[in-house]
């Protein structure tokens, strides 16, 4: 097997991304957060994305506030531990930078949409959701009867990404990633997308990834590009390798109330910023802890 | 006057609401660090479930910020992916589970979609449901937290997020809705009870007051025969408490 | 929290297992088989049971040969390495010793059917299965149009075991079961399940078990027995415990060939033994490797 | 005669129609060599899948009695929930897979279930589906490999496990089967490959004779323009196959 998939971060973003398409992306929730693959996205403009995940942290608020999306589909958007995403308002609110569609998800019926999606089922049924108006904003589920039973559900049709975005712990070089944590809807994710894009802390050997293969999130045939990106998902935490750094997400919130401070915050951290390296050298000393 | 916060207060309720050996769904902010009181006080069997895919029944050994910490992970026993939590909350296998919201109204519908105007063009855009209207529809007790004002606690909210008791008695079997409703909401004033799906006025915090909470509440809100002060936490709840969040991180901030 | 779960295998069928119950076993497939569990069944003389699994290499063979067995509810029952089952093709086509019903599923069948009992769904659509007779022979599948696309699909409806049963590697006094290698559809079985019995090669503390707690296959808070039972699985192997025995398999197969054969076969290795123990003392020194 | 057993034509054979760079339900038996054969020779990058829930790109080091066997997880790039297996076939993420039967008919149509009689008393029972079906369904092209005689090789199979292509061209599409069929029938006798929904003879082993399959057949079987004797195996790939199984333990058994 070759070591055609391992490339750097430029790279991936550049051949495996385009305008206008779907990504997943986040999908373990509040760790291993692909940051670094975001700010790449916003370097390199992409434009008219949707987003696809649960929550996002502000991963999604930050790529809407770049103006890069063109649809969020999803359970949340915020900022976790210090409340909203100002981003987020702006672009529903105010149409700032851009007008963005809401596709309104909960947590459980975007697992379930790409749990069809990742086993190639049209929908899954659930019982969450009845009674609520999230159906109705969101517009794609349809309200049924099972036949066994009688009884009501929501049918949730598949989502399937164009590109799901991994980061983890460790994977080799033909795309094997483990994930050791939380996996939220990360495994259905990936398996619901065209395609896969890893972002690994390290890129080990094949027998370190087959040393322990029950902790294979998703196996390298679905994945097109591999990256070594250490610290790929900081301010976010990354079990075994690094923390959260909670301030971080407080002060992005302090600083980005304005689309002028969120503009500067942009400048700062990701646009005056050639790559991951040089983000880690703007962090230190005070990061990694 | 007293020295407990209204977030002290809300928590040691909260804690109240955990029976010892049940499975909840434990969330984040206040009803994490309930849970840790619930743990160390009557309910040392219970167990804590956190949607993004863990189960732990030891609460993290340091304030989470995040049910996503590393320290949550440390010491869980199960590790996976939401999917299998959120099946466990759909069998009916979770006896109770948390959660906040920017509206709540008397039947306990809460919503943290968006205020006013249209849903894609909205006058206040909220973050969104979470795993909230999962907990709400399938949990099979629900326990509202939430700050206390009248733009908070509507007469109706403008979207149910989360389901509560819709219109009242029979809607969320009319709807599909196998089980559950909430149970409680405990705000920075005091706690309600659902009494056939409508919220009656428990207690009021010694914080507050009986005329506090009447005039921040959106509607009239019936009081419970017994109406009386919520009782305050015991020194060694106040003691755990303050121990886990030492800086008020939670229990303490501006809400 | 107490070890009030942890008991004997004796104790653990005779607390938790009832005649007429359905007991969903061997769902790792090949490996990973508790026919401890299954021999203890049939010295306690256990009576119309329904047993639900994928395939089961020998186990579901063997408690059918026995005479425990009301229902299959299962993708395939014989003997992998060597062919078919004698005991089952004796029951279905002679009655002998009773007359016992299948229910037919595929592999991918009966795990949807155990997903949709996992995750508190009523039912899964699939694509699988459509023009086979199979649908047809279960009798509660329902063939359904995709209200999202209008194309066929089967719905497969929830299975419901009564009990669970894991073999595993590992698990702590909760019950919290870690199985290292495939996990077929063991997971799933034990989350639909209302009970789980673990079988563990080794009882270990809590500090093992949450070191790595993406290989907690259930939470202990589905199971209400724990058995510490090494070799439990033998001839069936348990990754990084033992293999497979394969002549085990083979000389199964040439034994039973006969209804009398099988009796014999069963007084020798199952009635006669009164535990996991002195069936090892009887493999010796042949077994293990 | 030829030094060759009708299991390595088979074997031999089947390795020819896996692809390089495909990922294959490899199953058991004869197809698990055939992977080792086809990865050592032409198709270095395939990728096998096992429905017990592996994944693996290099064959286990030693002869396989199972899929489940523990050298077939030493050495997996992934191993985990069948679910997620069976899941890429459903996709259509699967190029191949490989499946026998007790009888198959012209039409490609595979029987593992019973024979005669009612399904709950059969004359003879057989063991089921296992993934077979699943496989038949669902993956692209479906390779079958069987022993030949005319109990197997039938007008019309009695009960259908695994979904050929029912009653020729267009019955795939009519019932709802998203894909696939099958491309080819490897027997003890010879090969057929599928034209228009129904086997055509394309080969007759050297072991056999053209009078033979037709003698050993239960319908009259199309025969290509070109029939011919089968491609024998190359020195190589006999030493891959007895190298991998030294006694004969798949190749060489009693069918």
């Amino acid at each position: 097997m070759g070591t055609a998939k391992r490339t750097t971060l430029a790279d991936a973003v550049a051949r495996f991304t385009r305008d206008g398409m779907s990504i997943a992306i986040g999908l373990a929730l509040e760790p291993a957060i692909p940051f670094a693959f975001a700010h790449e996205l916003i370097r390199q403009r992409r434009r008219d994305l949707e987003l696809i995940g649960p929550i996002s942290d502000v991963l999604f608020d930050q790529l809407i506030g770049a103006g890069c999306v063109r649809r969020v589909t999803a359970a949340w958007v915020g900022n976790v531990s210090a409340g909203l995403g100002h981003c987020y308002r702006r672009a529903l609110e105010q149409g700032v930078p851009r007008r963005i569609e809401v596709r309104d998800h909960s947590n459980f019926t975007i697992a379930q949409a790409l749990l069809a999606g990742a086993i190639g089922a049209p929908f899954i049924p659930t019982r969450t959701l009845l009674g609520s108006d999230i159906p109705r904003a969101n517009g794609t589920f349809r309200e049924s009867v099972s036949p066994f039973d009688g009884t009501t559900v929501l049918l949730v049709p598949a989502v399937l990404p164009d590109l799901a975005v991994i980061a983890c712990q460790r994977a080799d070089e033909e795309g094997n990633a483990q994930l050791v944590g939380p996996w939220g809807i990360s495994r259905e994710g990936a398996l619901a997308a065209r395609e896969v894009v890893v972002l690994a802390e390290r890129v080990v050997p094949r027998r370190e990834i087959s040393s322990a293969p029950n902790l294979t999130l998703v196996p390298g045939t679905k994945v097109v590009a591999v990256v070594e990106e250490p610290f790929a998902c900081h301010p976010s935490p990354l079990q075994g390798a690094y923390p959260r750094d909670h301030e971080f997400f407080h002060e992005y919130h302090r600083a980005t109330r304005t689309r002028e401070g969120f503009d500067a915050w942009l400048a700062d951290w990701v646009t005056a910023v050639p790559d991951r390296a040089a983000y880690l050298a703007k962090l230190a000393p005070r990061w990694p802890p | 006057m007293i020295d407990v916060s209204a977030g002290e207060l809300m928590v040691a309720q909260a804690a109240r609401e955990i029976r010892d050996g049940e499975k909840v769904f434990v969330g984040m902010r206040l009803p994490l660090i309930a849970f840790v009181v619930a743990k160390r006080t009557h309910a040392p069997n219970a167990v804590g479930l956190f949607e993004l895919g863990l189960v732990r029944d030891e609460p993290a050994a340091e304030l989470l910020y995040t049910m996503g910490d590393t320290a949550n992970v440390d010491g869980a026993m199960w590790c996976g992916p939401m999917l299998d939590v959120m099946g466990m909350l759909q069998r009916g296998d979770v006896e109770a589970g948390f959660i906040g919201g920017a509206e709540v109204d008397r039947h306990g519908n809460l919503n943290t979609t968006a205020i006013g105007g249209e849903r894609q063009r909205p006058a206040v855009a909220l973050p969104g449901s979470g795993g909230g209207a999962d907990i709400a529809s399938l949990a099979k007790r629900l326990i509202v937290i939430m700050p206390h004002d009248r733009r908070r606690l509507v007469e109706r909210v403008s979207f149910i997020t989360s389901p509560g008791y819709g219109d009242g008695p029979g809607w969320r079997e009319r709807v599909g809705l196998p089980r559950g409703g909430p149970s409680v909401l405990i705000t920075t004033l005091g706690v309600f009870r659902f009494v056939d799906g409508e919220a009656v006025l428990e207690t009021y915090h010694p914080t507050a007051s009986l005329d506090e909470v009447r005039a921040s509440t959106g509607w009239e809100p019936k009081l419970a025969r017994d109406v009386r002060a919520t009782e305050l936490p015991s020194g060694e709840v106040l003691d755990i408490i303050r121990g886990y969040d030492p800086k008020g991180f939670w229990t303490r901030r501006e809400t």
